[in-house]
């Protein structure tokens, strides 16, 4: 049986002692446990930036590529290998900004992975600019006088694009973190989670600023109603509901129609196609005498 | 028979391409190889272009920028293409011109005989048959072939159509009409560069292909998606940054993967061929070239992006950087690519362009590389302890597991990484030797690429050098210089990067032909290769080289 | 006084930025100049850093890779660092590792003499004050203007902390002490490269600045969102491809506009740099370069972005690519940058690296260049009829009119563009003449271009190439070579493409010294300046180049 | 007084006869006359594509740039001209697709320019791949069998980040184009409109086909009401409701503060920063003498 001994790595990690991030990779890796899922079963995939290091910190396969790429190369890991649980675990700035065209076209792609979002509001590797979720008047270390546009709302762009998993976690509640995971991770088709990951470096709130304002989604809330979804997804500056927002299990998951042909197997495990049928379809380029 | 170049010339919409298409078939039928270039402009509907065919005795698969035929199908093109009507040629055209144009009044006589002016191609086809001497029949039986699954009605107006305009120029022709061409027993396969880089990357085991629509490059991904038992996995990313990231994603995840483009695409996927190299994953980008910069002159033909595509990414890594010449070679360059990035674990680059892109060669027969070698994995079972992704080896290539292949567990890394594949600070030791590890691959390359192919060489007293897609063009000048007696060669590269050594003789002029204006292979082989040349001609207008244009250039 | 070369070591957040300012800043006070270079990893708290200072009594504004003393203040650090220090230099730590090592206990002093832990940084300022004899009291004066604002317990804590520190590294050296250094009048400028571009740009007119933030050019970004009154709008995009295209699109609405990233930022604007070319609009680019490939080593130096810079972008186009050498050259470089840009109506690429960006230089005085040009715009009065954005003119500039600027109207377009600025197929007139007219502007610019600056290059039988940050190193590195009666000299590049015409001598060895390990400017040099190099130099791991390396190499 | 005859151009229209991108054309040429909008005074932005190709069809200043990026080159354009009103008209696949990520964040920032999307739900210029607005099922010249994702909600995307103008527009209705036009250009902050426009050579439906759909927004919505305007801007297969479905003027424009500092004239009239000025700041980089 997988025991979380199996998922500690000995590399030396990075992140700022206390840092929230340390509460995502616990509650990950509880999460991982939970499901039973061995460490060579699961891919972490992140881009660049703190969050985006977590990777490292987990015993299993992992791709840590370019800032603001990981959702791609993380539908190309699960189209070319099905059998790995892929989650993709990385930065506000790297998921909602450089990398939020990907963001917007996998919710309608809906492929079997987790995304888990460290929201912490800010770029912290690069030292404290907004990112896309700095609420506006914020000063940071870029905008001194307060950041002068809105958040993104990715959450409620999740649910208007009928994304069929959407969460909000909170770093600071290991518990009720790890059990959310384990949903997302279990969820088929695309499990979005933003994570309140609050940077204790270049934040403007603490964790119990936080902690003080959020509140579980309510018991009685349909997950499956797109306008209950929204009115939680959508930014409120003091009440975070966390919790699942949204799920259905209506959708077709990616690249399914291909599975179909193909089987579900690694592509790597395929036979290659005989040189027969390429010689043939060459052979079809030949204009026959009449 | 005389070679023969026809433009067929019209605007975007009305038929060109079907009249070229079965000309040239018919023609293939009766045992003549056809040439067949496509000149056009981007956009859907009107414009002035043209589908150009070399008909001939015996392949010529180069352009000829002047026409024996031109046929119009619309006064705007007749006058626009005009002056590309040699001295003395035929002019095929609704009305007459002058005393010499052979008048074929294709809607009128479609309208009349095939009972729709949908059929104005068929006696559009029908009159070039008559001028060029093929016998109808070929042309009726190529045309109803074409229209067959249209129903008996469209085979009975499009054969009526053709023969009416067979007629029509025939009497016009009058004694000026040509002999029945006879039959011959050859056979072709006609295709396009792009026709076949799909199946020679399927044969090569590609699963993957993820791209974004750009010309000239869509039809690759395109014909991937026409053919779903290639078995290829085909998905349109969201732009090319998607599109190149899901291949690698899928690349290290165990499948052969592709994606293609065209120069602002590639552009985009610059930083990821750099992630590539750093990663250590294999990759192939089909890069078909158009006149830049920025969208320049999206759907015709240059070879402007050698450099970039040597060049691109930040850092320093390893790379391939092919340039096919032709389609047969193409499947080489397409089996090579993917076999050397997985051999290496580096990105490899093909160097297309709209004319290999959308040119149809006739060639004699077209071949599989007799080995397509199985991807360069490593077995799991010969791991020993914590598997090392990125393990120092003589040669810089270590063994690669992909992302989920065994319990080994695989760790990829784009910042500077530990065998292991972890980020590592370790400036003293473990940065020198990755960086010396990747670049071994490069030097280890050195030896594995191709020289470049030689066309009479040895006595030549002037070597032509070009790449890629001018090769026609290139061994045509040659043989035409030759013919007025001068002592000329060429060689000719398709392996581009890294740069094949070569032994330079000091009695040659040594002159590059390429398809830009600033001379990127003059300038690679002087940083790379040593070579100081004499002259370079470049052509930067968006048409493709020909040999009448390097042989004057030369004169 | 003897120069010396002091590395603080520590954790990130630990303090040793502070420490390394106060005791260089104090030096400066006291009429010494001194080098500051940063060293450290890409992480927010913990690992191995370094902040070295050189100190010496006139400017030696390059780095020393080795140290007289080595300040440590946690264990780890100490160990990592240990090799860095030159056999019978000074070590100063908490414990003691030998007989010899100045035990300072820096955290205990603090609580002890300051009332507060917090005051460790001062103890270790005071520690450093008496191992180089600096006088506290002027360490005092610079710490109390430091920590001023918060407060009189701060400057006292500091003051009683650094105090405390001196008096017991002096009591432990003892005999080894060394005596006060002489007070002198010397007055330096304190800075580095990346603290006056943004102010060079705000002096050359510019207006707008959008970037994402990206190590090390991210201060450039934050030096506009700071100082306001500079009034250039500063934007923080939300990926490399709006900063550029941003810029881009204030440009040609009239305001001078720049972006500054690093290399895989600079990967995705790759096709907008593309685009300024076609569409022949200014734009300045500053790319700090890092160690590559793909991430690297986000926080390190490298010179391994200098081809990739020159090749950017799909087709063909003029461009600038400078490399300043110094903070002094950075304002010109810039201000030229944006002068030639505008000129020339093209995209100006300012190469810096980590080395420029975080190295505080001692420099006599700073001045801007005495003439700064004005936009080079046209007269909308001496536009006659329909205005022709791209008009064919003998230079191939085209006068220039800002979208907006006056009734008449200007059209930019990415295709191939007719001189009015509308989409064309036309290959045979306009196309040809439009590549000429961009390229024409290539062959102009170098006319402009500054030749490689001489370093006792007369009688030299070995010249030295380098290009950008590697000056103060290189001419070290003459300098005590020629010591050693080798006669060598130099040439520094620090405007690299065009590449300007240079007369090579070819009774003297060529040898480059780069920031990177393929020879990038001997590759430059042999494809566009004829010349072939004897051997060359370079270092990969992510440190700046000093002299000793190059020395040593050269032995 | 400007009329339309000011902005006719001269050069070759090279759309398909017959297309509704002519209408949009028109639609545009007049909301610009009923505004009494002089060319000069007007800056049309555009990437690439059929759409794309519109600038170049009336005369006003224009600025047709590369694949995806028309929206970041407009801010750039408002921001230093801000008297130039400023419209951007580009395609689905380029607003959408490949610009995706630019139009979020531009639904953050609130630029005061207008964005029309020709929305023809295919790749029109490089001949028929599925757009990101191509319905589920849809088979197209590269999805044989149909796409296999779900389309694009731009306009709800819009309605949750607080786009302030947000309307559906209808090719096929010249009138009410333009008025719809009008509005949006009159609109202070970003206007987002998606203009439904068959492509009559690669779309599955004609013209007809839509104008039996289209409905307009009911006279009671109340525009201001965001879940309103949510359930009208959702994708539904067979109805579409045009109008404008979402607008408010409570959001600063983007460059509001920077307005007030610097005023409102185009940047390049603006004196440059005295020398003084910036040799004093280079100045305090000498580190004085005690
Ligand atoms: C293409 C590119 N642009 C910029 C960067 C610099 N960069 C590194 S991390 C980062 C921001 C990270 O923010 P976020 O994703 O929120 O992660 P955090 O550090 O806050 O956990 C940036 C901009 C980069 N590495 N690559
Ligand atoms: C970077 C880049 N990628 C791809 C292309 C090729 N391309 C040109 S137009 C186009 C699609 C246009 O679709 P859309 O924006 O919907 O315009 P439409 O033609 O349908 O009006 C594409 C993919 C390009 N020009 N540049
Ligand atoms: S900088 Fe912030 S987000 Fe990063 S590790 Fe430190 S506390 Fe966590
Ligand atoms: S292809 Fe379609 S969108 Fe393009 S002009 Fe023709 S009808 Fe219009
Ligand atoms: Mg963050
Ligand atoms: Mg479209």
């Amino acid at each position: 049986m997988t025991t979380t001994q199996d998922y500690r790595s000995s590399i030396e990690n990075q992140w700022c002692p206390g840092c929230p991030n340390y509460g995502i990779l616990t509650a990950l890796e509880r999460a991982l446990v939970a499901l039973g899922r061995a460490p060579h079963e699961v891919c972490l995939v992140s881009g660049i930036g703190q969050a985006a290091k977590l990777p490292h910190y987990l015993r299993c396969h992992a791709w840590n590529g370019l800032h603001g790429r990981a959702i791609p190369a993380a539908i190309g890991i699960h189209v070319a290998n099905p059998a790995l649980t892929t989650i993709v675990t990385s930065g506000d700035g790297d998921l909602y900004g450089e990398g939020g065209n990907h963001l917007l076209h996998a919710f309608r792609r809906n492929p079997d992975i987790t995304v888990i979002v460290h929201d912490n509001r800010i770029y912290a590797l690069t030292k404290g600019q907004a990112s896309p979720t700095t609420p506006r008047g914020e000063p940071t270390r870029l905008q001194f006088d307060g950041v002068e546009i809105d958040p993104a709302q990715m959450l409620a762009t999740a649910v208007v694009h009928g994304c069929t998993f959407v969460a909000r976690g909170f770093a600071g509640d290991l518990e009720g973190l790890s059990t959310l995971l384990a949903r997302a991770i279990a969820h088929r088709g695309l499990s979005f989670v933003d994570v309140i990951q609050p940077c204790i470096t270049w934040g403007k709130h603490p964790l119990a600023w936080y902690r003080e304002r959020v509140v579980p989604v309510p018991t009685d809330h349909d997950a499956t109603d797109r306008n209950a979804a929204l009115s939680l997804a959508l930014d409120s500056p003091d009440r975070f509901p966390v919790g699942v927002l949204y799920e259905t299990a209506e959708k077709p998951v990616f690249a399914e129609s291909y599975r179909v042909r193909v089987g579900d197997g690694p592509l790597a495990r395929l036979p290659r196609i005989g040189r027969a049928a390429i010689q043939a379809r060459l052979a079809a380029f030949v204009v026959n005498k009449d | 028979m005389d070679e023969q170049s026809v433009f067929i010339a019209g605007a975007a919409g009305e038929g060109i391409q079907t009249i070229g298409d079965v000309v040239a078939r018919a023609f293939l039928a009766h045992g003549y190889p056809v040439f067949a270039v496509q000149e056009y402009e981007s956009r859907i509907r009107g414009g002035n272009s043209t589908h150009r065919l070399r008909i001939a005795s015996a392949p010529a698969n180069a352009p000829r920028r002047d026409a024996d035929v031109l046929l119009a199908l619309n006064p705007e093109a007749r006058n626009h293409y005009a002056v590309d009507l040699r001295a003395g040629g035929t002019l095929v055209a609704s009305e007459a011109v002058d005393e010499q144009t052979i008048v074929v009044p294709f809607h009128d006589l479609a309208v009349e005989h095939g009972g729709s002016g949908l059929y104005a191609n068929a006696v559009a086809a029908g009159a070039l048959a008559a001028v060029l001497g093929l016998p109808i029949e070929i042309v009726v039986r190529t045309l109803a072939a074409a229209v067959a699954r249209h129903g008996d009605a469209a085979v009975a107006g499009n054969t009526s159509a053709a023969k009416a305009g067979f007629e029509v120029a025939r009497a016009t022709l009058g004694g000026r009409a040509p002999k029945p061409l006879p039959k011959r027993e050859n056979v072709y396969a006609f295709l396009s560069a792009h026709d076949v880089i799909p199946l020679a990357a399927a044969a090569a085991g590609c699963r993957f292909m993820s791209a974004y629509p750009m010309s000239p490059s869509t039809g690759i991904l395109t014909a991937f998606a026409r053919d779903p038992e290639l078995g290829v996995f085909v998905e349109q990313a969201e732009d090319e940054i998607a599109a190149i990231e899901m291949a690698l994603g899928a690349s290290a995840a165990g499948a052969r993967a592709m994606t293609a483009t065209s120069g602002g695409g590639f552009a985009l996927m610059v930083e990821s061929i750099s992630l590539a190299g750093m990663i250590e994953t294999p990759i192939v980008v089909v890069l078909g070239q158009r006149p830049g910069p920025a969208t320049g002159l999206p759907t015709r033909t240059a070879q402007e992006d050698l450099l970039f595509a040597i060049h691109a990414g930040h850092g320093e890594t390893a790379r391939l950087v092919f340039a096919p010449a032709d389609p047969q070679d193409a499947i080489e360059k397409t089996v090579r690519a993917f076999d050397l990035a997985d051999r290496y674990q580096i990105p490899a680059i093909v160097l297309s362009d709209q004319f290999l892109a959308d040119s149809r060669f006739s060639l004699p027969a077209l071949s599989l590389p007799s080995e397509i070698p199985d991807a360069h994995l490593a077995d799991p079972n010969t791991i020993d302890g914590e598997y090392r992704r990125y393990a120092l080896t003589e040669d810089g290539v270590s063994p690669r597991l992909y992302l989920g292949q065994a319990e080994a567990l695989v760790y990829l890394d784009s910042d500077e990484h530990t065998e292991e594949g972890h980020i590592t600070e370790d400036v003293r030791v473990v940065r020198p030797s990755m960086v010396e590890k990747r670049l071994e691959k490069g030097r280890r390359l050195r030896g594995e690429v191709a020289p470049p192919s030689r066309n009479r060489d040895e006595d030549a007293e002037t070597i032509l050098l070009g790449w890629g897609s001018t090769k026609g063009a290139i061994d045509e000048a040659v043989a035409r210089l030759r013919g007025k007696g001068r002592r000329v060669g060429a060689l000719h590269f398709t392996e581009l990067w890294p740069l094949p050594e070569i032994a330079w003789r000091d009695d040659v002029d040594y002159w590059t032909i390429e398809g830009n204006a600033t001379g990127q292979l003059a300038r690679l082989l002087a940083s790379d290769g040593g070579l100081r040349i004499e002259g370079r001609i470049g052509r930067y207008d968006g048409l493709p080289l020909d040999a009448a244009t390097i042989v004057e250039a030369l004169a």
